[in-house]
């Protein structure tokens, strides 16, 4: 009745919970017909509407957030065919510095580049049910929800 | 019918547990679980539409009526990347 | 009379003989109150204006592209005190696939990151005296010179 | 008076060698080092007004008078990037 476990079967997930490696995700989308590639890395800072910020806790409804993923790679290969482009989030605690998101965009000319790896982020931000938890000397807070 | 609902977030924080099935009459709809919760938890009383609704992994209006073995999420403001 | 070589004094040189270590260009920026950082790779592609290219060899007039991209620096640095931004160039002889140029622009806000990141890149292939003769099986050529 | 000409790229090709050091008469200007070159070298033939001029690793006008000792460089269409 209930899907026992939503298991991602692709090799290649979206998520991980590890520490990025933006230089694979370049090594990913570059092909020999590439002539630019744009990285976007979302990275902890330490602040936050003027709070000082420790760590970053990221959770997520991890099957829904890889659909989402998937949907917004779509798109934008339907949109721009010519870009190659990777995602990867990581999730669980982060410290400042650290990359929470790097997203890599290659393509034969850069303005596309440019263009798609805002265009992933911006859309990220949006629909992806990804949630993070601020960490400061203050205590902790779910980031967006007003209380 | 029976449903899985699914919390994440603040709403795992403020209701204690990651998922619980419950049991509704057939064509319930998403934002009467919302009504539900904010019954129960002060913390909700405030909000009175509820947050983006997923069922089953797919965001859909909150007065999307459900079925049986549905999972249902509500979806508190999204903050990744 | 005449500078008998001109030699760049600052330890850090935007040119370089070497492949180029973007990961080191990220680190070089990121400050703890960045949240996002924007990396510009140009690379050598295996095509340009529909021939086939198999290497490039970038030359340039060296004292004086190191000040016109310290210049473009400046300009940023005025412009949008808020981003940080790194920018390498190799010269010599490349393959397809070789990074030519990597720019690194670390912000707090995404927003200004994308700006910088493109805005150097575009200004950059303006004014930089900086050459490529590219070679494919039909020869090579200077690119941008009419015969 | 004496200027050091540089050659870049497609312009050392051309003339065969990476700089030289030429007299002058004092107030002699880059377009007319150009109209020379021009006369000297078949490929250059066509363009009759000069690329980007750059005096002692600045751009320039090319009909900035020199001065004894300037360092010209015709910068032929960049291709940096």
């Amino acid at each position: 009745m209930f899907s026992v476990l939503s298991v991602v079967i692709n090799s290649m997930s979206y998520l991980t919970d590890a520490p990025i490696d933006s230089q694979e995700l370049v090594k990913r989308v570059m092909r020999p017909s590439d002539g630019a590639c744009v990285v976007f890395e979302g990275v902890v800072r330490d602040h936050h509407e003027g709070k000082k910020v420790e760590s970053i806790f990221y959770d997520a409804y991890r099957p829904m957030a890889e659909k989402e993923i998937q949907r917004i790679i779509d798109d934008i290969n339907i949109r721009f065919p010519q870009v190659a482009a990777a995602v990867v989030h990581r999730l669980g605690k982060l410290k400042v510095g650290e990359a929470s998101i790097v997203i890599a965009c290659a393509s034969p000319h850069r303005g596309e580049a440019f263009e798609v790896c805002r265009a992933i982020i911006d859309r990220f931000k949006q629909t992806v049910p990804i949630w993070k938890k601020e960490r400061g000397p203050g205590g902790e807070e779910w980031v967006g929800w007003q209380k | 019918m029976r449903v899985r609902l699914l919390y994440f977030a603040v709403l795992r924080d403020i209701t204690g547990k990651s998922e619980e099935v419950i049991e509704l009459p057939e064509g319930t709809r998403a934002a009467e679980i919302w009504n539900r919760l904010r019954g129960k938890h002060d913390q909700l009383a405030g909000y009175e539409r509820p947050p983006m609704t997923a069922i089953n992994e797919t965001y859909v209006s909150p007065d999307q009526p459900l079925r049986d073995g549905d999972e249902v999420a509500f979806i508190p403001p999204v903050a990744g990347g």
